[in-house]
């Protein structure tokens, strides 16, 4: 395993110190593990909670600041945080108006954030909300599993709350939003190797180098299918063709995000985007916004996951309002 | 040869399962890789660590040492398995009551609060390819023993077995719960993670009551 | 090689029509190969232009927009643009006040923007300044030498001399503030891993798992010297000791930028920033600001650098001042 | 025995430069990887194509073929060898002048003027490690031998000879001039990628030469 780390243990911790020194403007909790902003925001506004494993930097302490998120809680890498963390954060946070928890649907994530709401409600009454994500197609919905995976959706739909949130919408209307949210996105990925786990110390699964892998999330599992390595324009008819089956996107504008899982280059995800970009187009999906980089990451992973969000006016007013985070920073 | 479960006796069983959680962390974490995200050895050691660290001084009580532990467990580990084992431990203590031994139908009552719990949390059936595939079958087989007259320490055993088999049993799954679940079929052919550490808990308690 | 590309040969081709997709705010030159803003500066304002090879993005076109570069002429894959890009881009970004071009000191890049230099006052007669960059103390300075390579103070000197120009400072004084901060900076890399070329198709060299590249550039040429591979904050060491013994920057308030290669994750770049905020802060190296991310990338080579400028409260407000493109954002 | 270059020939010479350069790019750019960037061959795959296309319709002098073939190279190459390589042929076009064929001497002062601009665009000095440690004794040897009676082929032949020589003796070099220059006593034990080229160059002149 080649890492710019120390002990494979302490990786969270390391990192957590790492970035309160680059980041003055955020106020880190070293003992629960939680990234604050180092302003908190008016009373009376609804304050917005995410968090979840680490390894998918810069989500979720990179959204955390004026417009996005109030603090994020990091669990150890690819596990999610746990309910005190989240309680700690959510009574931290407050400000009269109540809490929404954002969460990527995983079995984990969601039982330790419903821990966390029972404990939270019963200790400080805070009133907390909670959105799950679950825009994966590569997972098939059913009553009888788990359920979609919540993936790069969650940074829209962080974006786009928090700046709800920001402009003073009450709780109930920022739950609406993030349903809506919710409902009008999806996305796929895929990888070009696996990612290494600290802890794990090598590569979670092996890939020839003529394969790739179809579907997969934000954790380094495999996909749903093993294909040939393919070219970056069959790539893009991999990731852009499920998701509008899936979901018709031709009607309104369009947010698009072209994500990198933290091994890819941006010289690869601008190829990319190229193709992708055309195959929109051919669709007819009207592209009104669009990102290209690494938002939500897994690990050292070589790949990319397509996000795409039907918008509306309302969707685009509140994407475009200011934002000021280390992740996303635009309008102030 | 006991015929109870000690306070003692239950913090041995806690420890016997952080030895073994220590010496096949690898492996879980292997198991972990091929349907999951390559961390349920990491996660149990970090967790079984925690606990033995806050059971010292020792609670006075089995209600309070599995409320100790549930919560240790719950706020070290995270992921799927901090709530569902730490689920499993609250549980158990709350059913217990506040004793300092268990004979072998008080630990049969404990045991079904603790799986009962994990159920509740994860809403998972038999056949999901969970850990819940080896400790239900653990805590029938042992409840069946019982009530035909075995010892506490041949019912546990009994019941260490039945979870590896029920371990075994989710090779052949594919799973419906968990991460493995987004594997669809690819997850066919893999031994469940959690079913196997189960199954290790349940070697312990055997261990720990074996005359 | 696994990458999402097309044909190697097209790497750039495509690449540029990816960053035209995602970027309406700025305009493609797909046949002279050279990146402008949508937006031209106004009459009478000094232009900036910089270029280089391909494959470090986001440098040097994730640099272009106000308050930063004019234009970027991108080359082949590490490869210098040629002088008849160089002379289109000067020629069109020219406001009358002369045109500044940002070179990073490697033998092909210095001599194909001194060729264009020379075609340029020929044929439009637009003055000409050039700022060469030898920022990094990996190789010893020398007359007899191609000296030192221009690495990540590159993307400092954008920055600031790019505020200069925006609020109107004209061409001499832009160019005294870019030698200014060109003597005041310096930079050190290592590498965890080689990158491969796309046209190369493997890595450029092999590098045993449990060894690391110290001193290596921008393009995935070895480093000086090979050595076992080291914890982070041993590697922090390694890249703030050369930094500090070459230049005193315990002086004035510093920039810092710890910069990744293009194929290792933020969550490591953290773990590292964390150790070398602490030994800047133990040598008596006041930082004044910060940037911890992907900036001057070598493909997808794992490692990082490390960028320490010597600033003053000059450098400072120009450092600050408003920036708006897509690699450095803030302020607006 | 032609004892002459004819413009037909400097075309058919840059048409055998190109094909050699094709054969073996991949060298070049495993050259390049040892002490350069990786791209030593592709650059000049890329140039030698590209002037291959722009000399149709040919130029109808050697010096409007220098000139077209330089600007080809210096437009479409990039990196150090776009500019060396094209002012080579640009200020032998204009050493040429307006002929459509060069004796031997003639030739010679072609090479010549075109090595002094390779030499003054990167100021390398013998033992810098570059392809002027190739194209310097080429010139040389090549003048040498015409001064000695020796026709055309015979001293362009000999000329390739000291090219070689000269590549093979860059081994041993410590870089100081481009980009192995970085790589200080580590670019030591490894052939410069540009001499190699440049001999590929010199090779192309003498097989086109040759009776
Ligand atoms: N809904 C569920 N019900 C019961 N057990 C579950 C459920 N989801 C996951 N598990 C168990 O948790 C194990 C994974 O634990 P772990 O790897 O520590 O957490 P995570 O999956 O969050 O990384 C699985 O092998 C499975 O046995
Ligand atoms: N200053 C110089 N003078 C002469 N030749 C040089 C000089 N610098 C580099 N070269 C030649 O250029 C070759 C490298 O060419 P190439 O790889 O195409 O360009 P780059 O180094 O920009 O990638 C070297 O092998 C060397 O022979
Ligand atoms: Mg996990
Ligand atoms: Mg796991
Ligand atoms: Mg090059
Ligand atoms: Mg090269």
């Amino acid at each position: 395993m080649k890492k710019l780390i120390n002990d494979p243990a302490a990786v969270l911790a390391d990192a957590l110190r790492g970035i309160e020194a680059a980041h003055p403007e955020l106020r880190v909790d070293h003992q629960h593990r939680v990234i604050y902003r180092a302003e908190p925001k008016q009373d009376g506004k609804v304050a917005i909670i995410s968090g979840g494993g680490s390894g998918h930097e810069p989500l979720h302490g990179g959204f955390v600041g004026p417009g996005m998120l109030d603090a994020a809680c990091a669990g150890e890498v690819f596990t999610s945080p746990t309910p005190d963390q989240v309680v700690e954060a959510t009574t931290a946070v407050d400000r009269g108006a109540g809490v929404l928890h954002i969460v990527k649907n995983y079995t984990g994530d969601v039982m330790n954030f419903e821990m966390a709401g029972e404990l939270a409600a019963a200790d400080s009454g805070v009133r907390v909300e909670t959105v799950v994500t679950a825009d994966d197609v590569a997972v098939q919905d059913s009553t009888y599993t788990a359920g979609r995976r919540g993936v790069g959706l969650t940074v829209l739909l962080e974006k786009i709350v928090g700046a709800a949130a920001e402009e003073g919408q009450d709780l109930d209307a920022v739950v609406a939003l993030a349903q809506r949210v919710n409902d009008s996105g999806r996305s796929m990925g895929i990888a070009l190797t696996s990612c290494t786990v600290p802890a794990a110390g090598r590569p979670t699964f092996d890939l020839p180098d003529d394969q790739m892998e179809v579907g997969v999330g934000i954790h380094g599992e495999p996909g749903r299918r093993r294909v040939p390595l393919a070219p970056a324009s069959e790539i893009a008819e991999m990731l852009v063709e499920p998701v509008l089956a899936d979901h018709d996107l031709t009607g309104g504008p369009a947010i698009v995000m072209l994500n990198g899982m933290g091994g890819t280059p941006l010289i690869e995800l601008y190829v990319l985007y190229g193709e992708v970009a055309r195959l929109l187009d051919a669709a007819g999906v009207p592209v009104a916004r669009r990102l290209v980089g690494n938002y939500i990451t897994s690990l050292d992973m070589a790949g990319a996951s397509l996000t795409v969000l039907g918008a509306d006016d309302d969707l685009l007013r509140l994407w475009d309002a200011p934002v000021d985070t280390s992740g996303l920073r635009w309008g102030v | 040869m006991a015929d109870t479960l000690t306070l003692e006796g239950a913090i041995a069983w806690l420890g016997a399962f952080r030895d073994a959680v220590h010496e096949h962390g690898d492996h879980l974490t292997e198991l972990d890789s091929a349907i999951g995200d390559a961390d349920h050895g990491s996660n149990l050691v970090r967790g079984t660590d925690a606990v033995m660290a806050a059971l010292d001084p020792p609670p006075d009580t089995v209600a309070a040492l599995g409320k100790k532990t549930g919560m240790t467990l719950v706020t070290s580990v995270g992921g799927a398995s901090g709530p569902l084992y730490g689920t499993f431990f609250l549980r158990a203590g709350a059913a217990a009551g506040d004793v300092t031994e268990l004979d072998a139908a008080a630990l049969g009552t404990v045991l079904r609060a603790g799986v009962d719990g994990i159920r509740s949390r994860g809403k998972a059936e038999l056949g999901d390819k969970t850990m819940y595939d080896a400790l239900g079958p653990a805590v029938d087989t042992y409840d069946a023993a019982v009530a035909a007259g075995d010892d506490i320490a041949t019912a546990a055993r009994a019941a260490a077995a039945a979870a590896a088999e029920g371990r075994d049993a989710t090779e052949p799954m594919e799973a419906r719960k968990g991460r493995a679940s987004y594997l669809g079929e690819r997850s066919v052919g893999h031994v469940d993670p959690g079913s196997a550490s189960a199954t290790m808990l349940l070697e312990a308690l055997a261990r720990t009551l074996a005359p």
